[in-house]
């Protein structure tokens, strides 16, 4: 790769960022009572003040973890769109064993928990895995499908047998204070999490990148075919990706629990999963594009919370605001933009369509 | 200057309208106070952290909000802010200096409700059967359903019949009104000819599949009656509006007993079945309307009494 | 008047930093067949793409019937009659042959919906019209890529194209396919239908072509009668002064080393109780021994291919690697090296187009560049350009294949799987496939030089010229058995092979289990 | 009751709730075989839903309501996908987006014209039941078939004239052909992206009347009324192998397991949640039986 290549790309980058930001101005100045404080409170708040920035923080954990996974899939060509269910489930199994292993040292308890978490995700996604190499069901589907039923099977387990019998949340039982992950500007909800979601992040670029166990998983994805004459075996890399993926949905599930929540809350994972997709989308899969592409997604859903409290925004508007975002995130080339050269002939070359992401 | 946090949307949830509508009308009859009322969304897991911005982005004399679980929030955030008070509606904790509370008797009124649609059930209205099933549609098992409403129900259907038995079934959300209409049609066929909704926004559906079919619906906590006259034949409703007011004036005056935890119900005037509507007045025989009265006379003299599980 | 000028034509690619055509130009007369020749990466595929509208050029003019013209897509061309057959077919899937040759000219009915009897007749007639023997209701993914060529080239003359460009068209037909290939292309042109043909093979060339146009490097070198140039000069031409390696004589290996590939009995089943894609087969090729192996389309030889290279199990019958069962795909002799494979399907089997050169090297010995699970990159940089070099690809080791002409990707292949230790066993399909004559030259060289040194080759190919030229025995396919099975020499013509491959003659008298080296 | 009644029940009313289904799953599989991916399905919908309703309920006529919503859908669908052709984003991303925006919109707008962001119930005309009084007297096929809304019907007509345009009119195989290979296509002179953007707009189509399939009959429009059928279409179109009538089967078997699941929480004592988790784990038995049968 060429150093002209990616910076033409950055600078579409910059520009479709800017329209997008553009934009959702015009939007708050149609629609908010005071486009000045709404500006503010959307763009620079979420920076500035203390409390929103540790959320903002904090939320990119999870999302850099579980997008990492979604890396894994998409890079060996597997859709996985049961990361809400694989995230929720491997949470459940992280509270568990840290309530069961309650007055154990807490680096104990971590390291189990977190196993749990990334084994209870990782069998749930290479389940879809396993259908898809023995069945030759559609992972995207099957994942889907499974999530679905896993989510409501946590759910029954959440508000049945393991609901705490004193809150009235429907919620597990605490885990055990010392188990809570040190936290970093209270009362914000960062807490040293993001230290291990990082850690995490560069544990994987190294495996996907440097590894002979990562050349065959982005072969696999690149081109079936020729991974098969190349003598790697298809099979696994349905199976241990998707296993991966979940894995890590698992863990960003675990580190949600541990930096912030404390216990697991009914439905307290709802949309991470789709939203750890959009991160990947946005970062391409590139596991350092992950950190920029988690952060400029938190600062959006924290600009949209702050401008929801502060000035009463409705959340419509907030959402009519970040679909706009959406459309633009990813584009590769705006209207009034015209394409490098370079850039439309490497399009011209690439396969146009197919499911769109990996 | 009155925060009024709202865990889940105003509108669509009568509950918590009457409870921004009951602040705003003690901020309008009491010039120099006001009011800012946020909705935080459905998703429990993102109230504490909503709560905490909101209590720092503003600067409010007293927060008031309304749900059984925000007290453990308050709790947790209390420390953070320790000069800001909280009073919390339809909500149980004592102890915390900060924080007072007062708790619905929601068993009395489900039992209210369950004994009207007993009564609605085993009557000759033309759309009741012989059969001794009622049914509620509920979004979801939450704790103050399982261990106060439902049981409450069942009771108050018991206490006309011991044979009645109660048909719950689950939608999963709160708003596919599609799929509770479907629910509750599999359930008329079942035999059910009265159904009490708690399914938020999806009620609708049942509202229009009860309808459909001429069978009865009684509903909760607010007056409902318009939306489907001579079908709806009962509101239990809950004086939202009323306490959060009351509860207002009585921080003005600096009289807020913090730390207590009160419940209260139809004796002291909050939870009411609204039986002046004509469609509870036209549509029900004299004989069912007087044993409901018979009740609620019982309940409000204390002769009939519901201890409300503590949450 | 000129049916076609090109006149100063830059082509820059920043991806590959290279300059695909520097000042190039290009001529047509009206109802003449104009070849473009050049080697492999000269800038002929990138020329007919910008005159087909698939490229845009950064200078230089294109008039078409003097006319000054700018194309922004195909479309543009297509209405001024041009049209393009490429290199890799354009047949689209899930569409029959005659949906195919109509697509975007389809028949209507009334109410506008397919008249799909009318496209049925409407393309069997268009085939026949031009005498191709092609069934027009077959599925697309059925045709073979004999067939898939007929259905791009209606498709064409189906919407009127007066002009028409055909990359490397011959390449993968065989002889007779080629034969009755060029008769068409002779009544196209005495209908008035102007040709423009790239292709790699010289005596061909003189053959079918009026004029030729030399490229190298992307310039324009000189324009030709075909009658005016001689084969010998037009090479010279087109290589500069390139010493022909001298091959050499072929020989049968006085003692035949012990046999390494043996297919016994083999069947295979087309679909499960139906047809034989593959019956009753029995070979065996020892060390220091070409088996060439030919065959018409749809006989046998691309399921012969895919059972060799692992990807199908046979239904009755077995094969043996050094008198073991055939090795799975993931074991031993396959990742070691101890077999190698050039496939026949460059662009979706033999290589990763979105991947660099060194990837796509990597990828096939995993074991050694990654010696603890981790990549050694300066071997891997090392072997990559020691790879590039044995052919002379034209590209970096950080190139990705999909920027590299079509003859280049195959002599990365070919430096790949060719490469110094050589393979127990070779399994070669179209391994000459759009290689230009100096490249293919050099291969033919290194591949009579790793027979020498032990190793067991087969060569499967349309290409008979490359079977008669490398083989030291020869078996022939019809449909899905051996019709013939013999030494090549001074006995073996090409007709004579014709006549196997057709099924006119079976000369094959090997019986079950004995048929092998030893038959003559 | 009779076993068979109750046969005819549950058989009925999953005819009923496959309608949305069909709709949407007809709409999708003109975009699945353009080659993407659309999970705008969800949004498609509810913007046909609210629209749908608004018409019905302004104009007092139901096919107006059904045209309305169908074209606002479209409307939407048609920014959808230039958004995606034309700048090269994402399909995914860009399908977020249209899920984002069509809840978001509906209630801005509904709160302009209906003053609630919440529950709009108005009178709108009902669907009716066209042969309900002829053919629907036959004894329990009758019932089931045959005293279905006109909804139902429609959605029957529609999805198999998808099927004639998919695979017999010129449109239908240029999108398929897209699907295939698009670079063949634009080698053939023809735009790929028209293809898809017609397809992604005929989505918006059927999801249009989709949505409005749930609100008509209703007489209210719901906010998120659509809560996953968007979703359940998609997986039906993959069940279905991207043909039409299986994937109309397909959604009949969905309907089929969630109708069941309504029965059956009334029957036995099983937690809400397993009852729930029926319809998608029948879908996900029926998809690993369905291709495994295909497999042999
Ligand atoms: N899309 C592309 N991006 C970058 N470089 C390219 C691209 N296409 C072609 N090239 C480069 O342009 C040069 C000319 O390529 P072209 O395909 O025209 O060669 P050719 O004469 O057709 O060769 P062959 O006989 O091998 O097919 C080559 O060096 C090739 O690497
Ligand atoms: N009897 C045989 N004779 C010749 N070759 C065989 C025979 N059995 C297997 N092979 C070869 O081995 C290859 C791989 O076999 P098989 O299909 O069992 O592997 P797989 O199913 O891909 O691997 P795995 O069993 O590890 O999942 C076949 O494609 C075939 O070339
Ligand atoms: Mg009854
Ligand atoms: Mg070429």
């Amino acid at each position: 790769m060429n150093k002209r290549a990616l910076g033409d790309r950055g600078g579409t980058l910059v520009f479709t960022i800017s329209a997008a930001l553009l934009s959702s101005c015009l939007l708050l100045l149609f629609f908010s009572e005071s486009f000045f404080d709404s500006f503010l409170l959307f763009f620079i708040n979420p920076l500035t003040n203390r409390y929103y920035l540790g959320n903002m923080i904090a939320f990119m954990a999870p999302l850099i973890v579980a997008g990492l996974g979604i890396a894994f899939a998409f890079e060996s060509h597997n859709f996985n769109l049961g990361g809400e269910g694989q995230l929720y489930s491997g949470s459940l199994a992280a509270v568990l064993v840290a309530i069961a292993m309650k007055g154990k040292p807490a680096a104990l308890i971590w390291l189990f928990s977190f196993a749990a978490a990334a084994a209870a995700g990782g069998l749930i996604g290479a389940l879809s895995g396993f259908l898809k190499r023995r069945l030759a069901v559609d992972e995207l589907i099957s994942s889907f499908l499974v999530s679905s039923i896993v989510v409501l099977l946590v759910d029954f387990l959440v508000t049945g047998p393991f609901q705490d019998p004193f809150s009235n949340f429907q919620a597990t039982r605490a885990i055990p204070p010392a188990a809570v992950l040190p936290k970093i500007l209270p009362p914000s909800s960062l807490s040293t999490g993001i230290f291990v979601a990082l850690l995490v992040l560069l544990v994987g670029k190294f495996v996907l990148e440097r590894t002979r166990f990562g050349f065959e998983l982005r072969l696999c994805g690149a081109n079936k075919d020729f991974a098969r004459y190349a003598g790697i075996d298809e099979g696994v890399y349905a199976l241990v990706p998707m296993f991966l993926s979940g894995a890590l949905h698992g863990i960003a599930g675990a580190l949600m629990i541990f930096g912030s929540y404390g216990r697991l809350l009914r439905g307290f994972s709802s949309g991470v999963g789709w939203s750890a997709i959009a991160v990947a989308l946005i970062a391409r899969n590139k596991p350092l594009a992950l950190v920029p592409a988690a952060a400029f997604y938190a600062y959006l859903d924290s600009g949209a919370k702050s401008v929801m409290i502060g000035a009463g925004a409705s959340p419509e508007i907030v959402g009519i605001i970040q679909a706009v975002i959406f459309l633009f995130i990813t584009a590769a080339r705006l209207p009034f933009l015209k394409p490098p050269a370079l850039l439309a002939a490497h399009r011209r070359g690439g396969k146009a369509g197919d499911r769109g992401a990996p | 200057k009155i925060g009024v946090f709202i865990p889940g949307q105003r509108e669509g949830s009568p509950i918590y309208d009457s409870l921004a509508a009951g602040a705003e009308r003690f901020a309008s009859e009491n010039p120099g106070s006001s009011v800012r009322v946020f909705e935080a969304g459905f998703n429990q897991a993102e109230w504490q952290e909503k709560l905490t911005s909101f209590v720092g982005s503003n600067r409010f004399d007293v927060i008031l909000t309304s749900n059984p679980s925000l007290p453990d929030l308050i709790e947790a955030i209390a420390p953070f802010f320790p000069s800001q008070k909280f009073i919390c509606l339809d909500g149980y904790k004592t102890g915390i200096s900060a924080l007072h509370t007062v708790l619905y008797n929601q068993t009395e009124q489900g039992y209210i409700a369950g004994y009207l649609a007993g009564l609605i059930s085993s009557s000759a209205l033309p759309g009741a059967n012989p059969q001794k099933k009622a049914g509620m549609i509920i979004g979801q098992h939450y704790p103050v359903m399982d261990t106060l409403i439902a049981p409450g129900f069942e009771q108050g259907l018991k206490a006309v019949d011991p044979s009645f038995g109660l048909d719950i079934r689950v939608l999963g959300n709160w708003y596919d009104a599609t799929k509770a209409s479907d629910l509750a049609k599999s359930m008329i066929a079942s035999g059910v000819d009265v159904i009490l909704p708690i399914c938020g926004s999806a009620s609708q559906g049942v509202v229009k599949a009860t309808k459909d079919l001429n069978r009865y619906l009684v509903f909760f906590d607010s007056d409902e009656y318009a939306r489907a006259p001579g079908t709806i034949l009962g509101c239990v409703a809950l004086k939202q509006k009323e306490l959060a007011y009351a509860k207002l004036a009585e921080f003005a005056q600096k009289a807020t007993p913090w730390g207590r935890a009160d419940v209260v119900g139809v004796k002291e005037g909050f939870i009411e079945l609204l039986d002046r509507h004509p469609s509870y007045a036209q549509n029900l025989p004299q004989s069912i309307r007087g044993r409901m009265s018979d009740l609620i006379a019982g309940i409000a003299s204390g002769a009939l009494s519901f201890p409300a599980p503590r949450l | 008047m000129r049916s076609v000028e090109l006149v100063g034509i830059d082509k820059y690619f920043p991806s590959s930093g290279t300059w695909a055509l520097i000042q190039a130009r290009l001529s047509l007369n009206p109802g003449e067949i104009h070849a473009v020749v050049g080697e492999n990466g000269a800038g002929k595929t990138t020329l007919m793409k910008i005159l087909a509208g698939l490229e845009r050029p950064d200078s230089g003019q294109i008039r078409i019937r003097g006319r000054t013209v700018e194309f922004k897509n195909p479309a543009e061309a297509t209405r001024f009659g041009i049209g393009m057959v490429h290199q890799h077919f354009m047949t689209i899937p899930g569409l029959n042959a005659a949906e195919n040759i109509l697509f975007g000219a389809e028949p209507r009915t009334v109410f506008g919906l397919l008249d799909k009897k009318a496209v049925l007749r409407k393309a069997a007639d268009c085939a026949a019209g031009y005498g191709f023997s092609l069934d027009v209701r077959r599925n697309a993914e059925s045709l073979s890529v004999g067939e898939r060529q007929q259905v791009e080239i209606l498709r064409l003359l189906q919407k009127n194209c007066d002009i028409l460009i055909l990359d490397e068209p011959t390449s993968v037909l065989t002889d007779q396919e080629i034969r009755s290939f060029f008769s068409v292309l002779r009544q196209l042109k005495a209908s008035g239908k102007t040709i423009v043909i790239i292709s790699h093979k010289v005596g061909e060339i003189k053959k079918i072509a009026d004029r030729l146009s030399v490229m190298k490097d992307g310039r324009f070198l000189g324009e030709y009668k075909a009658t005016d140039i001689s084969n010998h000069a037009l090479s010279d031409l087109i290589m500069g002064e390139y010493e022909s390696p001298r091959l050499k004589a072929k020989a049968f290996p006085p003692r035949p080393a012990p046999t390494i590939l043996e297919i016994k009995n083999l069947s295979l089943h087309k679909f499960k109780r139906k047809a034989h894609a593959l019956r009753d087969i029995n070979l065996s090729v020892g060390g220091g021994e070409i088996l060439g192996i030919c065959a018409l389309a749809n006989n046998g030889l691309s399921e012969l291919e895919d059972l060799l290279a692992g990807r199908l199990k046979p239904d009755e019958g077995g094969v043996f690697f050094q008198g073991r069962p055939y090795p799975k795909l993931r074991k031993a002799p396959w990742l070691d090296g101890g077999i190698a494979y050039v496939p026949s399907d460059r662009i979706g089997r033999g290589s990763c187009s979105d991947r660099s050169v060194a990837e796509n090297i990597v990828a096939l010995d995993r074991g050694s560049f990654f010696p603890h699970g981790l990549l050694d990159s300066a071997k891997a940089q090392a072997r990559t350009l020691k790879a590039i070099q044995v052919l002379g690809v034209k590209a970096r080791p950080e190139s990705k294949i999909s920027q590299l002409s079509g003859g280049n990707i195959q002599k990365m292949i070919l430096g790949r799987e060719l490469s110094e230790p050589p393979a127990k066993l070779c399994l070669l399909c179209e391994p000459g496939w759009g290689l230009d004559y100096a490249s293919l030259r050099r291969t033919y060289k290194r591949i009579l030089e790793i027979r020498s040194r032990g190793s067991a080759v087969v060569l499967i190919s349309s290409d008979i010229d490359e079977i008669m030229e490398l083989s030291d025995r020869i078996a022939v396919l019809h449909k899905g058995g051996l019709t013939g099975l013999v030494t090549n020499g001074p006995g073996i013509t090409k007709s004579k092979l014709g006549a196997l491959m057709m099924g006119l003659e079976n000369v094959y008298s090997g019986s079950r289990g004995t048929a092998g080296r030893d038959h003559e | 009751m009779t076993w068979l009644d109750t046969l005819g029940g549950i058989t009925a009313s999953a005819l009923e709730a496959m309608t949305p289904l069909l709709l949407a799953a007809t709409g999708g599989l003109f975009t699945e075989l353009a080659g993407m991916l659309n999970i705008a399905l969800e949004g498609l919908m509810l913007a046909g839903a609210f629209f749908g309703f608004a018409a019905a309920a302004v104009s007092g006529s139901l096919l107006l309501g059904i045209l309305a919503g169908a074209l606002a859908s479209s409307l939407i669908a048609w920014i959808y996908g230039s958004a995606t052709l034309r700048l090269k984003a994402n399909v995914f991303i860009t399908g977020l987006a249209a899920n984002i925006f069509a809840p978001s919109v509906t209630a801005v707008l509904s709160a302009a014209w209906f003053g609630t962001r919440s529950v709009v119930a108005l009178a709108v005309p009902e669907p009716a039941r066209p042969l309900q009084t002829s053919l629907g007297r036959i004894p329990v096929l009758g019932g089931v078939f045959f005293s279905q809304h006109s909804l139902v019907y429609l959605s029957w007509a529609l999805a198999a004239g998808a099927a004639v345009i998919i695979y017999r009119s010129v449109l239908g195989t240029r999108i398929r052909a897209t699907g295939a290979r698009a670079e063949a296509v634009a080698a053939a002179g023809f735009k790929p992206d028209f293809y898809k953007l017609s397809a992604i707009i005929i989505s918006g189509f059927f999801c249009g009347i989709a949505g409005a399939s749930l609100s008509l009959p209703l007489g209210a429009y719901v906010p998120n009324m659509s809560s996953g059928r968007g979703w359940i279409a998609l997986v039906a179109i993959y069940l279905g192998n991207r043909r039409p009538g299986r994937t109309a089967l397909a959604c009949f078997v969905f309907a089929l397991a969630e109708s069941f699941s309504n029965y059956a929480q009334g029957q036995f004592g099983i937690p809400s949640e397993f009852i729930l988790a029926i319809p998608f784990a029948a879908t996900l038995i029926a998809l690993s039986l369905g291709t495994s049968a295909k497999n042999e």
